[in-house]
């Protein structure tokens, strides 16, 4: 329970970062955090006391490997979910130079002309 | 080998011999062991898009110890895009042609002894249909931001910031 | 092991706590970097070997991104007093947030006693089914397809849309607009405009 | 069609790829594919609205093995109206967006942007939701940023750092109810939930799922990224955005995870409907003062926005009498359906406007009846309609929702209801008096009317507005009455998991 917790504990700190935070790049280390955070909540969730990795090895039986292995379906999930954070991460860091080029400063503060 | 010696001792790009020798040893390693997590990946850990990033992380060392050139004369920013769009699109077909088997994403190759290379059906074909595409997008991402980055300060105009595929 | 979990999560949160409160940016990001790599070892305890090779060749990714982000620009701090209202805010949502997290995290199963409804399935007949021998692969490339699918297509949305925004020039200057719309050419303007169709 | 009912997405994601390949030969072949593809996915899904219920098997895997997707009255609607929007979108796009460089990248994102809603809309499985609610919005955050100005850039980034808080708990709340039931497929997740109840972490998933979803559907608390984002798009995508993504991603998925997966709730309703309320009031208020034609219609998006939510908010009430849930949501439904049709209608007119005329500024523009007769009826046929003057359809959505709220007791709602009616009345009253009617400003006297291909769009979605109003019994009692049975009958959902 107290781990499922602390992944919990990590994904308020990330979004904190992203919310409280004036630096650009402070924001999109928030979401890298937030992202690292429900990885690790969807791999603890599916892990199993004593268990192996979801892959069948040679001279193994099936039935020992449904004994043992970890559940493979959150570890899919968060294949996927590590690709689509790879994504919004290249897609914040371009946006990121760009709007750096464009207001010389990553401080939100400054950059805010529209009013919300 | 003379112009990659003659990279390697020009200082005025990129980083210094030490580190151009030693990327010079190793990327060779990288490469071999992307394209096995690749192909290996329906039967070991790994897969085509673990395998895809690794490829590309072979560019961008490349890249980063010899400077930017370097790294598009062995993949140009068209070329990858190119690869991008091919390799996104052989996922697509690969879908499609589940269709022969009567559904969309059916396995409609054979399934083959498990633990060799050419089992599981579709799913080597997609694991390297995953590879070419994450290794072209990631590569031209990097190429993209890191050419971007350093126009920003240098404010040159130059053709490669146009940054269009 | 869980106390090995408990050590490294612990060492997870407190390096976030440093990329969240630093000055330097540069420092911020190396932080987030171990944090990632502490994931992917936490992984490989659980049993995720996939993840575990996935996560550390992506973080290598980001922090070099990243870094290549922040090392070319600006990289002093952004001074200024903190604004109190956001901050007192933020932090009483969180602390309720979490408070009801860790009610409701109680009625979960039990960490490493999954129910396992479905996947046990995928463990049985795994690969009798899609002749894979690494079932993640197999549920990522077959079972769930589709969703793999979307994943590439995600990446590919997120590189154009990186190409998108850093295209040099986003619209096209005022003579060639005038152009297209006042018309040099008049005569041709009616005749392109029904050239769409 | 049942077989291919995977099309749906496979169909755009292809063509955004070969769109890109192909522009490397031809810039000009991308406008075509865009308007084929939109075209055929338009005919594809009007042919869906006469299709029974059924459901697809991704690769034959049984139900809670593969990915399952759904096709019911609910999806079929909301298939119509994405293609159809975006079909008129495109034709609108080939001419506005030459303005714009880059244009086979603008039509791949809009393509992708298709792709992803159309995924969430069919899908019968949480995890591939989340996946094409990612496409979607990624997609959206970039032509968002399309024009790569200052505030473009900066309303893009606004808007992908609360999409990204949005994700975030969207997928958390999918790996509790993972944890909770060991199942993703949404028909077997109702069926375990029912069995579960409402726990403290259900209730937990539901608070998840209403962030992340009110934050794509911009509910009030959650609206800050909105009026930053649509104005600052193109005005096709300005139309996509409040016209499609926000039901497609927000209001649709609240409506099926409510209703057919979590169930009927005394909480959440009064939660909703408290939203929708909010909503109403802060978006109606906040649009009357605005100087930008394209804001103002942003805030309203969300003042509208509300009126749906209430309805569904109200619908989800397990102690409302099954006549009043079902005038409800029936009410709500064709609200949503309406605000697609005109709200898509007033933007693409302002991005007329603004491409003969050159601004949004509503104090610089006056008089342009004169000059654009075609676009300035277009746009008084949209405000009439979005202000609830009768013949029009609007009127009729809006007097539904409104009596459903007075026979569900809701008086308050329901005064609310009427009054938000009337502000809205008021600054469309004003955005015409300082468009179309009133002085023509000097600098605008040389203009004329828009392009063949962006007056096109204007008249049929206008038309529409009057077709649906006029025929409503005829038209649209079919298509709304299919979509509400389904929402309300969660037994019919959980059944589709063996395939009935």
């Amino acid at each position: 329970m107290i781990l499922y917790f602390l992944s919990l504990v990590l994904l308020v700190m990330g979004l904190y970062c992203l919310i409280a935070k004036k630096n650009i790049v402070k924001k999109i280390i928030g979401i890298v955090i937030a992202e690292y955070s429900i990885n690790l909540f969807l791999v603890l969730v599916g892990y199993r006391h004593e268990g192996i990795a979801p892959i069948l090895l040679k001279g193994m039986q099936t039935e020992e490997l449904v004994q043992k292995g970890v559940d493979p379906l959150p570890q899919a999930l968060v294949l996927t979910s590590i690709v689509i954070g790879l994504g919004t991460l290249a897609l914040m860091v371009a946006l990121c130079l760009r709007m750096y080029e464009k207001f010389k400063t990553f401080d939100m503060t400054k950059i805010n002309t529209l009013k919300g | 080998m003379d112009r990659l010696e003659q990279e390697i001792k020009d200082t005025s790009k990129g980083m210094t011999p030490i580190v151009k020798t030693v990327v010079r040893f190793v990327i060779g390693i990288i490469v071999i062991f992307g394209v096995y997590i690749v192909l290996y990946g329906h039967v070991t850990p790994g897969g085509g898009f673990a395998g895809g990033v690794i490829l590309a992380s072979a560019y961008v060392l490349l890249t980063l110890a010899f400077g930017k050139e370097m790294g598009l004369s062995k993949m140009s920013n068209t070329g990858a895009s190119l690869l991008d769009n091919s390799g996104a699109l052989m996922f697509v077909i690969i879908g499609l042609l589940g269709y022969t088997g009567g559904y969309f994403f059916y396995n409609f190759l054979g399934k083959g002894d498990p633990f060799q290379l050419f089992s599981a059906g579709s799913i080597p074909l997609a694991n390297i249909a995953i590879g070419v595409k994450v290794t072209a997008s990631v590569f031209a991402i990097f190429m993209a931001l890191s050419i971007f980055g350093r126009f920003i300060y240098k404010a040159a105009e130059g053709d490669e910031s146009e940054s269009e595929e | 092991m869980e106390i090995i979990l408990l050590f490294l999560m612990a060492f997870m949160i407190i390096g976030s706590i440093i990329a969240i409160e630093t000055k330097n940016l540069l420092s911020s990001v190396i932080s987030v970097g171990v944090v990632g790599f502490s994931l992917s070892i936490v992984f490989l305890m659980l049993g995720a070997p996939d993840i575990a090779i996935t996560q550390v060749v992506v973080e290598i990714l980001i922090l070099v991104v990243l870094i290549r982000a922040t090392i070319t620009t600006d990289n002093t701090a952004i001074e200024g007093p903190r604004d109190s209202f956001p901050f007192v805010s933020s932090l009483i949502f969180f602390g309720l947030f979490l408070m009801f997290a860790f009610f409701a995290v109680q009625e979960l199963p039990k960490f490493g006693e999954p129910l396992m409804r479905v996947s046990s399935e995928y463990l049985r007949t795994g690969t009798e089914k899609t002749g894979a021998t690494n079932i993640v692969t197999a549920i990522l490339l077959d079972f769930r397809a589709y969703d793999t699918l979307g994943e590439a297509t995600v990446l590919f949305t997120s590189i154009v849309g990186a190409f998108v925004i850093l295209r040099r020039k986003g619209r096209k200057g005022k003579r060639e607009i005038d152009q297209e719309k006042f018309g040099i050419l008049e005569d041709e303007d009616i005749k392109q405009n029904f050239e769409g169709f | 069609m049942q077989t291919y009912y995977p099309l749906f997405t496979a169909i755009p994601l292809a063509a955004a790829f070969l769109n890109l390949l192909l522009s490397k030969i031809s810039m000009k072949v991308s406008d075509y594919i865009a308007f084929l593809v939109t075209g055929i996915l338009a005919v594809m899904s009007v042919k869906m609205l006469f299709e029974a219920p059924f459901i697809y098997a991704v690769g034959n895997w049984r139900p809670p093995f593969g990915i399952l997707l759904v096709s019911d009255g609910l999806s079929s609607m909301m298939l119509v109206v994405i293609n159809l929007i975006a079909f008129l979108a495109v034709i609108f796009s080939m001419k506005y967006m030459s303005t714009y460089t880059a244009k086979p990248k603008y039509f791949s994102l809009f393509m992708l942007m298709i792709a992803g809603m159309n995924g969430v809309v069919i899908t019968g499985d949480m995890f591939n939701l989340y996946v094409f609610l990612e496409i979607a919005s990624i997609a959206s955050y970039a032509l968002v940023g399309f024009g790569t100005g200052k505030k473009e850039l900066e309303a893009s980034f606004k808007y992908l750092i609360l999409g990204g808080v949005a994700s975030t708990a969207v997928l958390f709340g999918i790996a509790f109810l993972y944890s909770m039931t060991g199942t993703l497929n949404m028909p077997d997740l109702a069926q375990q939930l029912e069995v579960i109840g409402m726990t403290r972490t259900v209730g937990f998933v539901v608070a998840l799922f209403l962030m992340g979803f009110g934050l794509k559907a911009s509910a009030v608390p959650f609206h800050a990224w909105l009026p930053d984002a649509h104005p600052s798009a193109p005005a096709p995508i300005s139309a996509m955005l409040s016209g499609v993504l926000i039901k497609a991603l927000g209001i649709y998925t609240i409506m099926r995870i409510m209703f057919n997966i979590i169930g009927k709730d005394e909480l959440i309703s009064a939660i909703i409907m408290f939203l929708g309320a909010i909503s109403m009031v802060i978006g109606g208020l906040l649009a009357v003062g605005q100087k930008d034609f394209k804001r103002m219609l942003a805030y309203s998006s969300i003042s509208q926005m509300g009126y749906v939510l209430i309805a569904i908010g109200l619908a989800l009430k397990p102690s409302a009498e099954p006549v009043v849930a079902s005038l409800a949501l029936i009410g709500g439904l064709f609200h949503l359906v309406n605000h697609a049709v005109f709200k898509s209608l007033l933007f693409l007119a302002s991005g007329a406007v603004e491409y003969r005329t050159g601004t949004r500024d509503l104090g610089k523009l006056g008089g342009l009846i004169k000059k654009m007769p075609v676009t300035g009826a277009a746009t008084a046929v949209g405000s009439l309609s979005i202000a609830g003057i009768p013949p029009f359809n609007g009127f009729w959505s809006k007097l539904i929702i409104i009596l459903a709220l007075f026979r569900g007791g809701y008086w308050v709602y329901g005064t609310v209801g009427v009054v938000v009616g009337f502000i809205t009345l008021i600054y469309f009253v004003m955005l015409q008096k300082e468009v179309l009617f009133g002085k023509l400003p000097e600098s605008l006297s040389k203009i004329k009317e828009a392009p063949f291909a962006m007056v096109l769009p204007l008249v049929i979605l206008a038309v529409l507005c009057l077709v649906m109003g006029i025929g409503y019994m005829a038209i649209e009692g079919q298509m709304l009455d299919s979509a509400a049975s389904a929402l309300l009958d969660k037994m019919a959902y959980m059944n589709y998991l063996i395939g009935g």
